[in-house]
């Protein structure tokens, strides 16, 4: 016979059927019900296969530590959940389950066959076999054993739900809402301190759930605590890991229980365009429109409301933590122990009391503790057949014996399980004496263990605080803490179910060697497995476990831990205490990757700057390439054409009129103060002190190891007052380093930094048009070559707007940066556009600009140079300040290996053949011919088609390149070797003539 | 993550608004180049790594800006002082 | 500034709303940077008074550091800029935006990225913190309101954090 | 030793696997030995086997605080791969990756190096860059890497996502096609059974607490929490604990040690065929044997002993997991857990001779020591045979702090612009 539905009792609503599906067949449950509870009243013992040797498995638990019903749980598209708990799911109308690791099904499973042979699977016999023939490994050996291992499948399409997230403070938080933590709770209801409760379960209660005798209490309590202001409760929530600093992680479960997952509650916004595209292209965006027609489609729907997230990561500050976690049944080591239909006592309790379903009609227990007779007396009173209550202990309390003699029961003590007939379901079971004899068969349909107690000490453990041993318990407690927090009831190790016998495996007349007594049962790991890890000399308890992986299955140890350890105590004939503990890790239980993502995810996964000008370009088709956390233009496409095309019509756009350009992204740094020539001279290669306000320099920046950091085009505008820019992607760095010299080295110094980045947009106009088009525009400066040469800076406006512009060039041409105030760069740019116009300006992309650079032997920071490349190495001798005493990153350049012969040095290629534009990354060697592996003297930095030059140019870092100026070196390509000659890096207009108009 | 007191801003704040900056009470010399190799070597890269008491410097970067010192056990993580830079070695 | 350029904004104008929460972005404003070893060169300089305490506000102006300060003022105020002196005042006005974020669930909502207190935030304080990876300067102004400074460029993505937080309900 | 083979194990099965012995003794430490590793990883196991077994020095005791392999050998996601820029490192992580390859066979004992593929993602044009050097590099040194397109990396893995919306589009990758995983308990435990076969001691719960030097500065032992124990060759493989033994020695380090966090998900079927790395999303995967999907998190920024990491790396190791491969969104955080990775200037090893004579050292391996286990150990055991550096291992000298000849793959990275 098997599990079915009691008459009365439980919390279930027995006026509230609900339908659901389990392997393709329908059952009928309550609501209140779990899919465990629903599925034993429904009268289905097997729930599902375990890990290695595919055995029948039913359930074992009634909670979060059960190990063997895992089932996969499936909402419809991209909603696909394996490895779920029957226990922790919550029923509902239409729950489609279904059983995991067996095929072709559930009650015929050809991986069965794993158990038959299982005497070959011992722990660890991978590691003794699958060697020869070697070959064989990769093609059959691995694929075999990953196809056989694996619970459920992964999920196989994107999730649609969402993920939400939260930080939350309180005074008190209190984890667990058993009568322990309700009490602390209620202790602390009124008072001024901010408490939060949360519980896994969907209910409050813990333990009182199981005992209708304290339901009023319960009730009462509950309604106390939901009236005090001071309390917050979170229910279906799990404190999953303990952080420092009493910082808590836990998961909030909120629409997985639900039938239907309806809107949430937000409002779109009201009209106007937002960021979200989806919003946009929505006719019906603006108000929640006609209701979707199926709650799940809207997941996809563009509402920015959208669904309510299916779960929520809690991150949880407290004052002080109060542990309530409870403690869990120990099983009980026999052979048979994970015939479907054998459960812990506490569990048989659950379901009867709390689910109103019995596991079976004829019930035995086998026990060695006092709480598993308790537990039994309880299900008799519900109604259920006891058939025996077998005790390992040769006496116990009278009163439990007077207890089952009232009830009814035969009670067998001194005795133990050894054998269990049924393979999907409990028939009946062997015991015998403890000793060895009196072997007998008792019937049952079922069998509950009562093997002791383990304190949940799990987020004790993740808190550092300190655990001692109890012999009397056979159990781990807390012991010193190491955060402020305390464990209260049974997770500390108090509890009034009674006494028990500390056992790791019960006796057996039997062979043990021969028999399958498991201890962790999702991973299949039986005593024998423990004792021989022992055997072969695995004895810390962290080396049985990995060797045999007891406990590290997806319920890690909650139910096997213990037992494993007395198990290797007894082989090792060491006390317990000797062989230590396997440290707990979080999560407490398993918690979805989507909940610890929370909302980061597409747009929000990590924020994607983008410069004022930015719309603009993605109007006119820019590509676009990201750049540190930026996105830039890349190249702006006419129809009909490619990068290459692009990019050469947009270089010569520049060499003969004028482009533009967006270089907003490029950090600036605002410097001010009486010292801040001083402190830039310290900072920089270069000398600063003399630069003449309205006045620009080049600066090169190191790292006080010698490599150079960034670079960039500075401008004085005042006494005290600097302009710096630097590279995009330097920008934090370098305001970070300069704080750090500034306020710790040279704390006397009287400048500030201001990160103005954002403050300024900077807009680029390069080529010889560029003057006459700004002219027109600009207000309060003479942009004649004699009053603003090449290198300086001045401040006027620009169309009525402030403007601090530069005339700069990096790209060899006349040009002007244009610093305008970031909210008016777009219109400016617009205007800038419609100007040009009649000179044909052309708007280019960082593409085009790393080819206009190159084409005059500019570098740049992270491309030309990468973090190994000192100012010499890149031929920027000049600038470094020669006698300057000092500045960061001097002393470095004077190390043994820095002044060195041979270093890599950076100088133009130009290949033999000009329409051979080189790979970027590309290898240098001076002979071709040598044998692999080759000696690489250099690599090419950056290489490409100048329009310009009709040729293709590249910039290189080579072994002693500068003094290896026409010489021929080689570049080996799969299947071609290519031949460029060392040349100076500058390729166009040396002379700088077209920058002095 | 852990809770790190700001000396500056006189209150506990959450590590996520610090940046780590390395040993504390690492000098720069005055004049590098009166430093040999050796000596140099060790003011750019020898570094205490002590399984303990440790002096390392934070940055409130996403708060008040300020660098500022600190005594760490790097065995229990636990502050034992946060001080301002610039003021003795605890 | 100018009747003939216009402004452009990261993010939209419009109100947002949701249950117990609203979030608009405030209208542009002038901001300074100001930088000091004492507050009393300055306030000697612009005439006003520096709140001393670092995370607190007085009259529009927030003390951020120990030498550092944030002013805030209608759009188009001007102030000295120092020269000379052993200050540093820097024109911020337009690096960042300011979303205003109102209602009863504003705090709440404010929490779900930001790691702070805000149970402990008083009206009247400012902070410069975090919300999820991105640098905020958090102002309360009232149990129910706060304003939320943020650098342009990281605009769009908060507007879409906290919006999409807000409307994720309670 | 008992061969391990499949028919041993048939054999054994009959008779109730009873017949099996210690895999390697528990030892007891003697008073001299001609060799001592400190540490007992895979590396310090490693080195012990080498010396035993390549260079003549089997009197050897390998000395470890707790037990063995449960260091940073049991705590890491198991990456094997060469495919690394400089010539340096590619010859380093090479050796490793030749002795991988038969590593099994030679120990007698299923490591389980799997062969399944390692593929570096490129998200940017920088990253592409980045891979292309560093594929061109490795072409000319005999190692193999190869690019793959968006498409080609989807069909090589197909959970990656491709998606050009995504915040990090995957514009190609980089695979090394030998790189993978091995089982990372089996290779300490594999290595010691071996090492104890050639006469090595592995002596567990033997924490070190001073090295003693003569007055010639030489080592002339250790003193130990189970006693002094002489010897004139000591060898450091303590990982995150080595600044701490170099100190007892009278030395500091260019070392710091960092919290790393790992984890793994609730085992599922196969899913996931290869390693995928991401260094511009921070994120690293793959699936074990097991079925676990196995992902590297980050280090957390301050130096730490506690082996107690960070929700916030975690969240963000999962979010970029989840916005690479989306469909992994639902799976579950099974367990996760801390290591302490001890950190150089350059992000190098260090691994040679010190300034004390008869003191040897290997260390500094970061976040990738696992993939360069056998390298490591039987390039230690060369340089402590030899008394001077393999040329593999020779430019991983403690002079380049001083001279500036750094090995720094991370700075050749670098990113700007």
């Amino acid at each position: 016979m098997s599990g079915y539905r009691l008459p009365s009792g439980g919390r279930i609503d027995r006026s509230r059927p609900v339908s659901f599906q389990f392997d393709g067949n329908a059952y009928q449950g309550f609501a209140g019900d779990t899919l465990a509870s629903a599925l034993l009243a429904n009268g289905v013992m097997l729930f599902g296969r375990s890990f290695k040797y595919h055995r029948p498995r039913g359930l074992m638990a009634a909670g979060s530590e059960e190990p063997n019903a895992l089932v996969s749980v499936d909402r419809g598209p991209g909603r696909f959940t394996p490895n779920l708990r029957a226990t922790n799911v919550e029923l509902y109308e239409g729950l489609n389950a279904a059983s995991q690791n067996r095929w072709p099904s559930l009650k015929t499973d050809f991986g069965a066959i794993n158990d038959r042979l299982g005497m070959f699977f011992p722990a660890g016999f991978y590691n003794k076999t699958f060697m020869w023939p070697r070959s064989f490994w990769d093609r059959l050996y691995e694929p075999s054993i990953r196809k056989m291992a694996g619970l459920g499948d992964a999920p196989t399409e994107e999730d649609p739900d969402t993920y939400a997230a939260t930080y939350a403070h309180c005074d008190l938080l209190i984890i667990g809402a058993g009568p322990a933590g309700i009490d602390a709770a209620l202790m602390a209801a009124g008072t001024d301190r901010r408490v939060t409760l949360i519980d896994e379960q969907d209910e409050m209660g813990g333990g009182a759930l199981a005992d209708p005798a304290l339901w009023p209490w319960l009730e009462r309590s509950m309604k106390m605590l939901a009236d005090a202001p001071n309390v917050t409760i979170l229910t279906r929530t799990t404190a999953f890991g303990y952080y420092h600093d009493n910082f808590i992680g836990a998961v909030q479960r909120l629409t997985d229980h639900l039938p239907e997952i309806l809107p949430a509650t937000g409002r779109c916004p009201e009209g106007a365009e937002g960021p979200v595209e989806a919003a946009q292209n929505n006719p019906t965006q603006g108000s929640l429109g006609p209701p979707p027609p199926s709650a799940l489609r809207a997941a996809t729907s563009p509402f920015r409301g959208g669904l309510p997230p299916r779960e929520k990561l809690w991150r949880i500050r407290a004052g002080e933590v109060v542990l309530a976690q409870g403690a869990i049944e120990r099983p009980l080591v026999f052979e048979g122990n994970d015939t479907p239909g054998v459960m812990l006592a506490s569990a048989a309790k659950v379901f009867a009391l709390r689910y109103g379903v019995a596991i079976g009609q004829s019930v035995a227990l086998m026990a060695a503790h006092d709480s598993g007779w308790h537990d039994v007396f309880a299900l008799a009173k519900a109604g259920v057949g006891i058939a025996a209550i077998i005790d390992m202990r040769g006496t116990v309390d009278q009163a439990l014996i007077d207890a089952a003699l009232a009830h009814n029961i035969r009670v067998e003590l001194g005795a133990a399980v050894i054998g269990v007939d049924g393979r999907h379901a409990v028939k009946g079971i062997e015991i015998a004496s403890t000793t060895g004899g009196n072997r007998r068969c008792i019937a049952c349909d079922a069998l509950l263990m009562a093997g002791g107690w383990t304190p949940s000490v799990h987020l004790w453990s993740h808190s550092k605080g300190t655990l001692k041993w109890r012999d009397d318990i056979g159990a781990y407690v807390p012991d010193q803490p190491n955060e402020n927090a305390r464990c209260v009831g049974a997770c500390s190790g108090d509890w009034d179910f009674g006494q028990g016998a500390v056992i790791g495996m019960l006796p057996t007349p039997k062979d043990a060697s021969r028999i399958k007594a498991f201890v962790d049962f999702q991973n299949d790991v039986t005593a024998k497995d423990i004792k021989l890890a022992v055997r072969e000399g695995f004895r810390s308890i962290e080396h049985i476990k990995r060797y045999t992986t007891n406990g590290m299955a997806t319920d890690q140890g909650k139910t096997s831990n213990l037992n494993g350890l007395q198990i290797a105590s007894t082989a090792l004939n060491k006390p317990v205490t000797d062989i230590g503990l396997t440290t707990f890790r979080p999560p407490y239980t398993p918690q979805t990757f989507g909940a610890l993502a929370g909302h980061a995810k597409g747009e929000l996964f990590q924020p994607l700057r983008k410069s004022p000008i930015d719309g603009w370009a993605q109007d006119h088709g820019a590509v676009f390439e990201l750049v540190a956390q930026w996105r830039r233009a890349r190249y702006f496409p006419k129809p009909g054409e490619d990068m290459h095309t692009a990019v050469n019509r947009e270089c010569v756009a520049v060499r003969s009129s004028v482009g533009i350009f967006d270089a907003s992204t490029l950090g600036k740094i605002e410097v001010v103060g009486p010292d801040a020539a001083e402190f830039l001279n310290r900072m920089y290669t270069n000398p600063w002190k003399a630069l003449e306000p309205g006045r620009c320099r080049y600066g090169l920046l190191l790292k006080e190891d010698g490599f150079i950091m960034d670079d960039g085009v500075s401008a004085r505008l005042a006494p005290d007052r600097f302009h710096l820019t630097t590279t995009t992607g330097g920008a934090a760095r370098v305001l970070n380093m300069m704080e750090d010299y500034l306020q710790t080295e040279w704390p006397n110094l009287n400048v500030w930094l201001t990160s103005t980045t954002e403050q300024y947009a900077v807009i680029a106009l390069q080529g010889p048009n560029a003057r006459k088009l700004l002219e027109p525009l600009v207000a309060g400066i003479d942009l004649s070559a004699e009053a603003f040469p090449h290198m300086a800076i001045r401040e006027g406006t620009i169309c009525g707007i402030p403007t601090r512009l530069f005339r700069v060039s990096f790209t060899g041409e006349l040009g002007f940066e244009i610093n305008v105030p970031s909210a008016y760069a777009r219109a400016l740019w617009k205007r800038l556009m419609t100007a040009g116009a009649p000179h044909g300006i052309t708007p280019y992309g960082t593409e085009a600009m790393h080819v206009l650079r190159a084409e005059k032997g500019f570098i740049i920071v992270g491309q030309d140079t990468d973090g190994t490349v000192t100012p010499y190495d890149a031929g920027l001798d000049w600038a470094v300040g020669k006698k300057k005493a000092d500045f960061v990153g001097k002393r470095s350049l004077a190390r043994p290996d820095i002044v060195a012969a041979g270093r890599k040095q950076l100088v133009g290629l130009l290949t033999d053949d000009p329409n051979v534009v080189l790979e970027e990354g590309a290898q240098i060697v001076a002979d071709p011919n040598q044998p692999i592996p080759m000696t690489m003297i250099g690599h090419v930095t950056s290489s490409y088609w100048s329009e310009t030059l009709g040729r293709s140019i590249a910039m290189a870092l080579v072994a002693g390149g500068h003094s290896k100026m026409g010489e021929t070196l080689h570049i080996p390509m799969p299947g071609r070797t290519h031949t460029a000659k060392v040349s100076d890096m500058v390729f166009y207009d040396p002379e700088g003539a077209r920058l002095n108009v | 993550m852990i809770l790190i007191h700001c000396p500056y801003c006189d209150e506990k704040r959450p590590e996520i608004e610090f940046a780590n900056a390395g040993q504390a009470h690492v000098v720069r010399p005055v004049d590098p180049s009166t430093y040999d190799d050796a000596q140099w070597e060790a003011f750019l890269f020898i570094r205490a790594n002590p399984r303990g008491r440790h002096h390392e410097r934070w940055r409130h970067i996403h708060g008040c800006g300020r660098f500022f010192n600190a005594v760490r056990d790097t065995v229990t993580d636990k502050f034992e002082a946060t001080y301002k830079a610039g003021k003795p070695r605890r | 500034m100018s009747d003939t350029l216009t402004r452009n904004d990261p993010v939209p104008t419009t109100l947002f709303t949701a249950d117990g929460v609203t979030i608009r972005l405030a209208p542009p404003m002038a901001r300074f940077s100001l930088r000091a070893r004492q507050g009393q060169a300055l306030e000697t300089l612009l005439g006003v008074k520096l709140p001393k305490k670092i995370g607190t506000v007085k009259g529009g102006i927030a003390c951020l550091g120990p030498d550092e300060w944030l002013l805030r003022g209608a759009a188009g105020t001007a102030i000295p800029i120092g020269d000379g002196l052993p200050v540093a005042i820097t024109d911020i006005g337009e690096r960042s935006v300011c979303f205003t974020v109102e209602g009863p669930r504003a705090a709440q909502l404010l929490m779900s990225g930001c790691p702070l207190d805000l149970d402990r935030f008083a009206a009247g304080r400012a902070a410069r913190t975090l919300f999820e990876s991105v640098e905020i300067i958090l102002i309360r102004h009232a149990a129910d309101r706060f304003e939320v400074e943020v650098w342009r460029s990281f605009a769009d993505w908060l507007w879409t954090a906290l919006t999409k937080a807000a409307s994720h309900g309670p | 030793m008992t061969r391990f083979s499949g028919l041993n194990l048939f054999a054994k099965a009959l008779g109730g696997h009873k017949g099996w012995a210690e895999q390697w003794p528990d030892a007891v430490p003697k008073p001299a030995y001609d060799a001592i590793i400190i540490g007992g990883g895979g590396h310090g196991l490693g080195a012990a086997y080498y010396l035993a077994k390549k260079y003549g020095i089997n009197n050897v005791a390998v000395l470890e605080k707790g037990w063995i392999g449960g260091g940073n050998t049991g705590r890491n996601t198991t990456i094997i791969r060469s495919n690394y820029l400089y010539d340096e490192s590619a010859h380093l992580y090479d050796h490793a990756v030749k002795l991988w390859d038969g590593l099994s066979q030679e120990l007698n004992y299923n490591v389980m190096y799997s062969k399944r593929g390692v593929m570096m993602l490129a998200h940017n044009v920088h990253d592409v860059q980045s891979l292309q050097r560093h594929i061109h590099a490795n072409r000319l040194n005999g190692v193999d890497n190869e690019w793959l397109t968006p498409q080609e990396a989807k069909a090589y893995c197909p959970p990656l996502s491709i998606s050009p919306q995504a915040r990090h589009p995957v514009l190609g990758a980089a695979l090394q096609r030998r790189g993978g995983t091995a089982r990372h308990d089996s290779v300490a435990w594999g290595y010691a059974r071996g090492a104890a076969a050639l006469g090595v001691d592995i002596i567990q719960n033997c924490a070190v607490t001073g090295v003693r030097r003569g007055v010639d500065g030489a080592v002339e032992g250790v003193e130990t929490s189970r006693g002094y124990i002489a010897s004139k060759r000591v060898g450091v493989s303590a990982a995150g604990n080595s600044s701490v033994i170099m100190q007892m020695a009278g030395l500091d380090f260019p070392l710091e040690s960092y919290p790393l966090q790992a984890l793994v998900s609730e085992p599922v079927k196969p899913t996931f065929p290869c390693v995928v790395m991401s260094n511009t999303v921070h994120a690293y995967m793959s699936q074990s044997d097991k079925g676990e999907l196995v992902i590297g998190a980050g280090t957390d920024q301050y130096v730490s002993y506690s082996q107690r990491g960070a929700l916030h790396i975690i969240e963000h190791t999962l979010a970029a997991i989840c916005e690479i491969f989306p469909i992994y969104r639902r799976m579950r955080m099974l367990r996760t857990w801390g290591g302490i990775v001890d950190v150089t200037p350059d992000r190098s090893p260090i691994l040679g001779k010190t300034p004390v004579t008869g003191l040897y050292v290997n260390c500094g391996w970061g976040t990738g020591g696992f993939k360069a286990t056998p390298g490591a150990g039987d390039l230690l055991a060369y340089t402590m045979a030899k008394d001077e550096p393999h040329p593999i291992n020779a430019p991983y000298n403690l002079d380049r702090f001083r001279n500036g000849r750094l090995i720094d793959e991370a700075a050749a990275a670098a990113v700007a612009h």
